[in-house]
């Protein structure tokens, strides 16, 4: 259990993180709530391509060949990329949107319903 | 030595194409417009002939496989990796070839149509290649074999499509669509590399037949399960996860709006391919099969109840989208429910997912050419707004005879193809609970009753001494309508010989989970 | 916004450092942690930083964002264009068609952990060549069109 | 009332979530046949001692071209997005 | 048994900072917390012998991001509503 | 005929050459109606006219019935339905986002625990 800290902290980041997204009002922060919880996942491939004790799976230089998986940081790497793009065009949206409603809050961008 | 070439590489240059004329396009869309039109009219004509060919290779030599980067791209597993797929695998099965069919003549009228009516545009290379991008992700979505493959095709769709639903950024409502939109398919998005990972860190695979072999179903299963099902059936837009369906489809021009139903059906596609070849027998597949019917009854008769009261045009239609999307997931759903039990599967079961496939195309065909003709009416009066039309049936007479067929084709009236696939629907649902049935034929009623009300605001009654200049949509804008109507009555008289040859296959392929994995791992 | 002249200096001092390190991390991808995207988002750094130490007007002169985009398309280009080339020479799609080759980036290794050559990997150096491109210049036009939507405004 | 919605919804999301974090062991993963697969040939097929840029860029490089269509999409999105503001186009 | 005491510390910053970001209401300190936290996955990946995607997180998450952030707080407005 | 247009729906059966038989008919049909006809009909006279009891006749686009005024009565009939389900399209992002949660969270009770 006490091993298992990294998943335990998973768990914890997506609380917070859904907790930014649903609970607050303002859209910057509803994005950093974004940025959270991909880190979270994030954090979850890497935590499941450990091995105890293995080493970064790079042979320049390295001392043994018990290595981490390398799959998982290939995975990581993709979704880091495609975070900052999906970030870059929400902070557009959001640059944009308060240039027409001058607001960033989420109440008051509803001019679509019904 | 070239057919030689194309028939070898025909999954990877689907791709390759499209995605080689994209990244080109902002530098050639700079010339001039002559030659952005010309170059991207080119790339989506080969990319459109390439995915033909891939049809029809499919349904004549049963399932492609092409692996990127190994030196036999037909050899799934390496020889000394004992009996793992290592790289990513292109699986093209009837299937996946069925959509990739709907993408290419959809794109293909769809880039037709646009090549008129765009002068009044600014920014359009950047248009242009976020539409070709958008094309290359819904073909790598339904062809691809693999897990992480699938997730970088749907985040391409994802900004692809959200910016171009925010596309004219002069009016504030359509970023806040694109806002809405985005947002709520980076939540999906994440939702599935979530799911992904979990997959991956018990079975140690990516690969959708590896996975499949190994599944294990144990409650982490379960867990990625419902992340997957709520990602995409948020992405194909079915209630209670509609919301944003509406903005977008009616904010979006009317090109896009087109292609996202396109690109809808792709999450669909996406949905059925994990419920159905991932899972399977291992799953709870009643339980799972009952979500997905009562999603489906639930977009069916919200989505038809929220588009009678719309005064907007596009978000009206954007509702019947939704409404629609219902029928394919209670089509599908009715046979994933009777899954296990192979008597009901061969009385109606297997007929309910031909049914909603067949569906799949109907809709990407007819909503297809209704918002297409939408667009041209917006396109010749400028507002959307159903209160003020009236009276075009005067001028723009092909605009509402293709109008008709789409609308008729949508209430499902004969003989129009949306017939043809309800009454598939109807018939094997009534076998397996006629409550279902009867809900699904109401619906279609409630249907035929909004677009009387479209058709009679837009077309019927005297000229409007306002649109008395109004004049016919121009000429490519027909010709692409035009493909898609002829195609809807073709699929509207020769129903069963479409079924027999594209869709029954598809279906077969679907449930099959067995030949999907031997594909990749041969044998077992 | 205008940062002061140690800062305008500072920055200019930095940044010959900063783009010659991520060269150093695209170049040396194969061998060391590290590869197109990682060096890539160094060199935007960096240039985020020469950015912020200017003002938009002055670095909108001295950077076309045309040049950017010609820069990030290219880099594309040239990295589907390595997969592409491996069709033409009658392989796959992706296929590693200059690893143990003998020519250029085609030398082997020896198994096991050892020191590193960088004239190995075959393509993979082409590729991280060119994705460092592209996300170098994609980065640092994306900042530059965000600071464009301030500017404007007049904050 | 919508907030203690919200607050019920995170926590039966959390409360699942938490199965995740038990049932996976930290360090000893479940199945490693692939990886090992390219920890053991990698190197020799690839002559790349950095194992993940071989997998980035090789064994996934077709992810990997996705991705940077990911960030090239990212990037023709916000300058179309500002491209009544910028100069020029 | 230090290895455990820096990787629970990194977590427990982890957390913080995720809470910090709930609860600052200057959006400017939020996006530096929430380049903090960047920072701090990234020297969590490097615990886990990912440096690859340290090098990564640290240069686009911490730098880029925060930096974005900046930019679009500075194009929007700097308090979250209901400040003060 | 090459193709054999009868489309089998396991229980049931439809082909389109029966809907272009009763078209036939129904045109038919038509032409016996319109063979009833008043023979002695004018275009362009006096005789087109209504008789709205000697009121003069208001202008045709003025009598257009606009999209807002149809299925009067069917809204009327279900106001109830439509105010339960129009506020739930509220436009509100962080509502939309709550709804996918909920979703999600309703799933995992039916599925994991089931």
């Amino acid at each position: 259990m006490f091993w298992n800290l990294p998943y335990i902290s998973v768990v914890l980041l997506t609380l917070i993180g859904i907790s930014i997204i649903i609970l607050k009002k303002n859209l910057i922060k509803i994005f950093m709530g974004v940025n959270i919880l991909t880190s979270a996942v994030n954090l979850f491939i890497i935590a499941v391509g450990y091995r105890d004790g293995g080493i970064a799976p790079i042979y320049t230089n390295a001392p043994s060949t018990n290595m981490v998986l390398p799959t998982p940081q290939a995975l990581c790497l993709t979704s880091i990329v495609i975070g900052v793009a999906t970030t870059a065009l929400l902070l557009t949206f959001a640059m944009l949107l308060y240039r027409t409603y001058g607001t960033t809050d989420v109440d008051k961008i509803r001019e679509l319903r019904e | 030595m070239i057919t030689d070439f194309l028939l070898h590489h025909t999954p990877a240059l689907l791709v390759a194409v499209p995605l080689l004329g994209a990244f080109l396009t902002p530098i050639i869309g700079r010339i001039s417009p002559i030659v952005r039109k010309i170059w991207v009219m080119g790339t989506m004509t080969l990319t459109s002939a390439i995915a033909v060919l891939l049809v029809y290779l499919v349904y004549t030599r049963g399932t492609f496989v092409y692996v990127f980067g190994a030196l036999t791209p037909g050899l799934a597993i390496p020889p000394d990796s004992g009996g793992i797929p290592i790289r990513i695998i292109f699986t093209v099965d009837p299937m996946g070839a069925f959509m990739d069919l709907i993408v290419a003549v959809v794109g293909f009228c769809v880039i037709l149509y646009s090549l008129s009516g765009d002068e009044k545009r600014t920014g359009l290379h950047y248009f242009y290649t976020l539409f070709l991008l958008l094309i290359t992700s819904v073909l790598g979505m339904v062809s691809t074999g693999d897990l992480f493959n699938f997730f970088v095709f749907i985040e391409i769709s994802s900004l692809a499509s959200a910016g171009l639903v925010a596309f004219s950024v002069e009016q504030g409502r359509a970023v806040e669509a694109g806002l809405k939109y985005f947002m709520i398919s980076t939540m999906g998005g994440i939702f599935l590399l979530f799911a992904i990972g979990i997959l991956y860190g018990q079975y140690n695979a990516l690969n959708i037949a590896m996975i499949a072999e190994r599944m294990q179903f144990t409650s982490l299963d379960k867990i990625a399960l419902v992340l997957m099902v709520v990602a995409l059936a948020m992405k194909c837009g079915a209630v209670p996860l509609h919301f944003w369906t509406p903005d977008a489809y009616s904010l979006a021009p009317s090109t896009i709006t087109a292609m996202l139903v396109v690109v809808s059906q792709a999450s669909l596609y996406g949905l059925f391919r994990f419920v159905f070849t991932l899972y399977n027998l291992t799953l709870n597949y009643v339980t799972i099969g009952w979500v997905i019917i009562i999603l489906g009854v639930l977009s069916m008769v919200i989505g038809v109840t929220m588009a009678i009261p719309q005064k907007d045009v596009k978000r009206l239609m954007a509702y019947h989208a939704v409404s629609q999307t219902g029928y394919m997931l209670l089509g599908v759903g009715v046979g994933l429910a009777v899954l296990g039990n192979q008597a009901a599967l061969d009385t109606y079961g297997f007929i309910a997912i031909e049914g909603g496939l067949f569906h799949i195309i109907n809709h990407a065909l007819y909503k297809g050419l209704l918002f297409l003709t939408a667009g041209a009416i917006i396109y010749r009066i400028g507002t959307r707004d159903l209160n003020k039309m009236g009276g075009l049936g005067h001028s723009m007479k092909y605009t509402m005879i293709f109008f008709m067929i789409g609308a008729l084709a949508i209430a499902g009236i004969p003989p129009f193809n949306g017939f043809a696939s309800k009454l598939l629907i109807y018939e094997s649902v009534y076998l397996f609970n006629p409550l279902l049935a009867i809900i699904a034929m109401v619906v279609s009623i409630l249907t035929l009753a909004s677009f009387v009300k479209v058709f009679h605001s837009i077309f019927m009654g005297p000229t409007l001494p306002e649109y008395s200049k109004v004049r016919e949509a121009p000429p490519a804008m027909l010709i692409g309508m035009g493909i898609l109507a002829v195609l809807i009555i073709a699929f509207g008289f020769f129903p069963q010989l479409v079924v027999d040859s594209l869709v029954a296959p598809a279906a077969h392929a679907l449930i099959n989970q067995g030949s999907y994995i031997s594909a990749i791992l041969g044998g077992a | 916004m205008r940062m002061s002249k140690i800062v305008r200096t500072g920055s200019d001092l930095m940044y010959p450092f900063i783009f010659i390190f991520g060269w150093y991390v695209i170049m040396h991808g194969h061998l060391t942690p590290g590869g197109g995207f990682q060096g890539g988002a160094v060199v935007a750094t960096g240039a985020a930083l020469v950015i912020v130490a200017y003002s938009y007007q002055e670095v909108n002169a001295m950077i076309k964002k045309a040049i950017l985009m010609f820069q990030e398309s290219g880099g594309l280009v040239l990295f589907i264009g390595a997969g592409l080339a491996g069709m033409i020479l009658g392989f796959p799609f992706f296929y590693n068609w200059l690893a143990n080759s003998g020519s250029l980036f085609g030398m082997s290794v020896i198994p096991g952990p050892n020191p590193g050559e960088l004239n190995t990997a075959g393509f993979l150096p082409l590729m991280n060549i060119a994705v460092g491109t592209e996300v170098w210049g994609g980065l640092t036009i994306v900042i530059l069109y965000m600071l464009s939507g301030v500017e404007k405004e007049g904050i | 009332m919508k907030k203690y919605l919200a607050v019920i919804v995170i926590l039966i999301i959390t409360s699942f979530m938490f199965i995740i974090g038990i049932d996976f062991v930290f360090g000893a993963p479940a199945n490693s046949d692939m990886d090992d697969y390219f920890i053991e040939h990698g190197q020799e097929q690839i002559a790349t001692n950095n194992i993940v840029t071989t997998v980035v860029f090789d064994y996934r490089g077709f992810d990997t071209l996705g991705e940077s269509t990911v960030l090239f999409t990212a990037v023709i999105g916000v300058a179309m997005m500002f491209r009544k503001l910028g100069e020029g186009d | 048994m230090i290895e455990l005491l820096a990787h629970g510390l990194v977590l427990f910053g982890l957390i913080v900072s995720a809470i910090m970001v709930f609860y600052m209401q200057d959006l400017l300190a939020a996006a530096l917390a929430s380049g903090l936290f960047s920072f701090l996955i990234s020297l969590e990946f490097y615990i886990l012998q990912a440096p690859d995607v340290a090098i990564s997180q640290a240069g686009i998450g911490a730098g880029l991001t925060t930096a974005i952030f900046i930019i679009a707080i500075r194009g929007t407005k700097r308090f979250e509503e209901g400040h003060r | 005929m090459a193709f054999d247009l009868t489309l089998l729906t396991g229980s049931g059966f439809w082909n389109p050459f029966f809907w272009l038989i009763s078209i036939v008919v129904a045109l038919i049909l038509i032409y016996i109606i319109y063979a009833f006809g008043e023979k002695g009909y004018k275009r362009g006279t006096q005789q087109v006219k209504p008789f709205i009891s000697g009121n003069p006749e208001p202008s045709k686009a003025g009598v257009h019935v606009r999209a807002g005024n149809l299925y009067w009565g069917y809204m009327d009939a279900l106001k109830v339905y439509y105010a339960g389900l129009v506020p739930i399209h509220s436009g509100i992002l962080t509502d939309y986002l709550l709804w996918l949660f909920s979703v999600a969270a309703i799933l995992f009770v039916l599925v994991v625990l089931l």
